[in-house]
């Protein structure tokens, strides 16, 4: 059974890539928080976040990911999100967030 | 299934480590109704949003909520109650912008601030049953 | 998940395709109560026992039977309830050798024939939890 | 999510094999017997299930191989259960079923 998340980091030179394995929600979604807006804050670089084994995401995700934008563009930094699977994808597209995001 | 209906209810307390059951009992009556997997995805996600908001507003009254299931040949209507009457209109529009506009577009017909006394309904129909 | 009691509760049909209901709630549960993958299975065969038990006995009265799952820290406890007072002694050891045997085998506590108003009830200890 | 039971069927001159995919509960076990015993009282033959991508049995499933042997027994042929998962094999030592089928 898939439940909670997990996430690794790996940093080269030019961006920091984030990926997350389970789910985000709301019970998960504190602890994304902080970790996504930490990473934001502590490297101001550019942020990849891989979505490969991410399987659930709601509206609480997608708020901190807007959240998090919102960070990284004062550094002038951007956001990539790779490999969403098709339903993740789908609520970008519903929410018109597939415009504010680079989707790769 | 029958063309009788149905009926499950799954009654949670106010936290959020329980949403997750949810969207389990989701998954399986939507498996049993014959949803197709994309779909199945978006009913988790619709019946997810409303539990995330009811647990994030909480209540004085009362320790839980109740998602009714209501499952017929080719519908599945879900109805979320709670004694507390003071949970009416949980979303407002500018707040709640994300999460209601995934419900209402993942969900085939969503009854917000009913004058009924549920606090919420939406429902789902199959498709391509024959 | 704190020291105080959460109460989830399930309520079926008695109908064969709704026991796997059950065994999907009882794995949710069993996940975030830290249960490890075994266990997790043994709980779920033991529930689904007393659901497909009761799905075979049926009811006159009721359209559904109620389970409560209670959590604790680290006990998993799961009462049935019925409307129909009738179900009370569900299993004899003849015909059901082999489900009371597993229910016995695989739940920490189980009380069959309770003088209370539930039909039985059956707990899981999480082991090894610091 | 795993649901449901398939079976499918194997044919050689010394046994059939039966392979199970699924849950055997109690909303499988009627097609799950009415295929089991059908195969028995035709084939006449040595059975084998493979029970490789078997995720899921309960009393109603164990009570369906008991009803299986005692067939199986009338044309003095035997049933061999192989690739048990643990889970699955707990039950049949708890209920003894283990000393009454060959178990590989
Ligand atoms: N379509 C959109 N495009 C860009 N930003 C949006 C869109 N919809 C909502 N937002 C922003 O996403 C953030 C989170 O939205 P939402 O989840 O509705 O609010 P909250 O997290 O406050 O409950 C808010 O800052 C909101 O302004
Ligand atoms: N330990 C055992 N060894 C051999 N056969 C058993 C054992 N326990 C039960 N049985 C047989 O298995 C069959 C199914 O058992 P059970 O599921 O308890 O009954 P039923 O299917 O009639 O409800 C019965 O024929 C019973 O005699």
């Amino acid at each position: 059974m898939s439940d909670g998340l997990s996430f690794t980091k790996e940093k080269s030179d030019e961006y920091v890539k984030v990926s997350l394995v389970g789910e985000v929600d709301i019970y998960t979604s504190q602890d994304f928080k902080n970790m996504l807006y930490e990473v934001v804050d502590c490297e101001k670089m550019n942020l990849i976040i891989d979505c490969k084994q991410l399987n659930y995401i709601d509206s609480t995700g997608l708020g901190i990911f807007v959240g998090a934008l919102k960070k990284v563009k004062q550094y002038d930094k951007k956001i990539v999100l790779t490999n969403l699977k098709d339903n993740i994808k789908k609520l970008f597209v519903i929410t018109g967030l597939d415009k504010v995001f680079v989707i790769e | 299934m029958g063309d009788t209906l149905d009926t499950i209810e799954l009654v949670l307390p106010f936290k959020a480590e329980y949403v997750s059951v949810a969207r389990l009992v989701t998954s399986g009556l939507c498996n049993r109704m014959g949803f197709d997997v994309e779909t199945i995805e978006d009913v988790k996600v619709a019946i997810s949003e409303v539990c995330s908001k009811l647990v994030s507003i909480g209540s004085n009254v009362s320790q839980c909520y109740k998602i009714v299931y209501s499952v017929s040949e080719d519908v599945l209507k879900v109805t979320y109650l709670c004694e507390d009457s003071s949970l009416k209109c949980i979303f407002n529009n500018g707040d709640d912008g994300l999460a209601i506009h995934i419900i209402n577009a993942l969900m085939d017909e969503v009854e917000l601030c009913t004058s009924n006394d549920y606090i919420l309904s939406m429902s789902k129909v199959v498709e391509g049953n024959d």
